[in-house]
């Protein structure tokens, strides 16, 4: 597939208990030729709470925002679970869900963890 | 005007519940059950009733429906794939949703 | 003729996705096609050696060194067969078509730059 | 844990696709000194499906019918599935939800799969 | 009169529908939420409130609520417990449900 | 004392259980009473030997030796090893108080026997 192949990593399960997040995160580094737009969706998004223990995968957020990728964050998954844009690290931006809808059935391949 | 594969493999509601909510913007919407995903394939599911009312074609492996012994259960708009025919379903397409 | 890549995630006798990938593989290389396949997190126990088998379960082991023959390309995720200390357990395939090889996270970007179509089995 | 020790074997995931509920019916023949009760609920009623391949778990059920236990069937999970009593195999018994609940909540040990 | 507990250690839904159906017969419930089935204890979980209401006590493991970093969405009565404790607890029961 | 038996399905790096099973049996094994353990399915993968140690993820193996040095017994489904080709990899622990043994379904009946309480963690 030509580079410019649109690529989602989604990430649907909650960051500790499997370490789907965190390989997800591991493949949107190595993937960053296609710049793979990464989003958490469902108890995926409990993976950037500002108090969730990060330590397997912070290295991994940085290197995505250094090269300027975007980490998503479902708001009705958010809203869902009580949770506000608040409670995220400012890493993450938060649209909602017909947006990351859109992205996601508009990507070539999506690769969900 | 994207031709757009759901290509299903797990329970997990969520690759129903997108393409239930496809706007209609012309996209050639597609859902293709392998493995566990067949069990969303049964009549009594609301959301697949929803998504063949709006020109979703759904599909479902041959071999995992046989196996589960779900055939006089499923919807009757579902059409069965060998793995052949899913190999052909997914090279038509533009964009593959795995979920 | 087209080029598939196929990824997943789970290790043999605890999911039915190594059984999933080996038909889908069968049907894509049977029709001509070209196959690589990535294997990630417990998905490169599938093919250990020494797997006993079962009658009536499906052979996970000959699946793969079936379609491995038959030419696939299978790449196993090195940091993950060490954390499960089976890295010395895998399958030889040295006069198949096909190949086997340790591979990291960056040879997903080049399954994905290589193939037409990508498929994750979960 | 006495043998009068009342064990209940609940089989709640479909029976294709992983090896739980056939893992489940093995258990339930090597634990037979505690006469377990083995409890088909939610996608696990699909194992007893009359059409279901179940030709790596058939022996299982023989065995335990052989040895007079009882294989039930959760009737609420039946009907979410658009399924009845006349879609399952012989050697089952459908009851209703509260008699399902009352048998889990009232064992001693409830091994789930 | 039993004392029974809920030992839940995933995010299958069935433990709590379980728990919440308790039918008030003088049985003393108990939940015990580990791992991912911490997240049941969000303080939105409206069955969590149900059972609450009817006294059922709900406890979670201290460890796997600060790894998830969910103290301050938990339901405010759910207490939590170390490993040691969760022992203590499960030693007192008569019968434990496994979910 | 009391004796608790604990059952787990999934194996390393895959899910939380093994490090939940290792907690839980430390923390009955420091307040005296016993432990025995029955490893089902992909849980037998979780006493494998030459895990690799990843720093900041919990090491299944490191813990499963704690825990046997400690006294607990663990059993280990034969077949479950056979399947999955890794029966020549399990941990050895000669010189601990516990043990590592392999077993049938059957001595999942002898733990209940055994022990006063029985937990699964899924």
């Amino acid at each position: 597939m030509p580079e410019e192949m649109k690529l989602v990593i989604l990430l649907r399960q909650p960051p500790h208990g499997t370490l789907y997040p965190v390989e997800g995160l591991r493949m949107a580094v190595a993937t960053e030729d296609f710049e793979p737009l990464v989003i958490a969706i469902n108890d995926g998004v409990y993976t950037f709470l500002k108090d969730t223990d990060k330590s397997v995968y912070q290295m991994h957020i940085n290197f995505l925002k250094e090269i300027d990728l975007e980490l998503w964050v479902d708001k009705q998954s958010l809203e869902e679970r009580g949770l506000t844009k608040s409670d995220l690290i400012d890493e993450v931006e938060v649209y909602d869900h017909s947006t990351v809808r859109k992205s996601i059935v508009g990507a070539n391949t999506v690769i969900p963890l | 005007m994207s031709k757009i594969l759901f290509f299903l493999t797990c329970e997990c509601k969520l690759g129903m519940d997108l393409a239930l909510e496809q706007e209609g913007n012309g996209d050639q919407v597609t859902i293709c059950l392998l493995q566990n995903a067949i069990y969303n394939a049964n009549k009594t599911n609301k959301q697949l009733d929803d998504c063949i009312i709006r020109d979703v074609s759904v599909y479902a492996g041959e071999e995992d429906v046989q196996k589960r012994g779900i055939k006089k259960h499923l919807h009757p708009e579902v059409k069965l794939l060998d793995y052949g025919e899913v190999i052909d379903l997914v090279l038509e397409q533009d964009n593959i949703v795995n979920l | 003729m087209a080029s598939i890549g196929i990824l997943f995630f789970s290790g043999p006798h605890q999911s039915q996705a190594p059984e999933t990938v080996v038909e889908l593989s069968n049907a894509a290389l049977d029709k001509g096609h070209e196959v690589q396949i990535f294997c990630y997190m417990d998905a490169v126990n599938a093919v250990l050696e020494n797997q006993k088998k079962i009658e009536g379960i499906f052979d996970v082991e000959g699946g793969f060194r079936e379609i491995v023959d038959k030419g696939a390309l299978i790449r196993l995720c090195s940091l993950c067969l060490l954390v499960r200390g089976t890295a010395k357990n895998c399958m030889k395939c040295k006069e198949s078509k096909g190949k086997i090889k340790r591979a990291g996270t960056p040879d997903m970007e080049k399954i994905l730059k290589e193939t037409d179509k990508f498929l994750v089995v979960c």
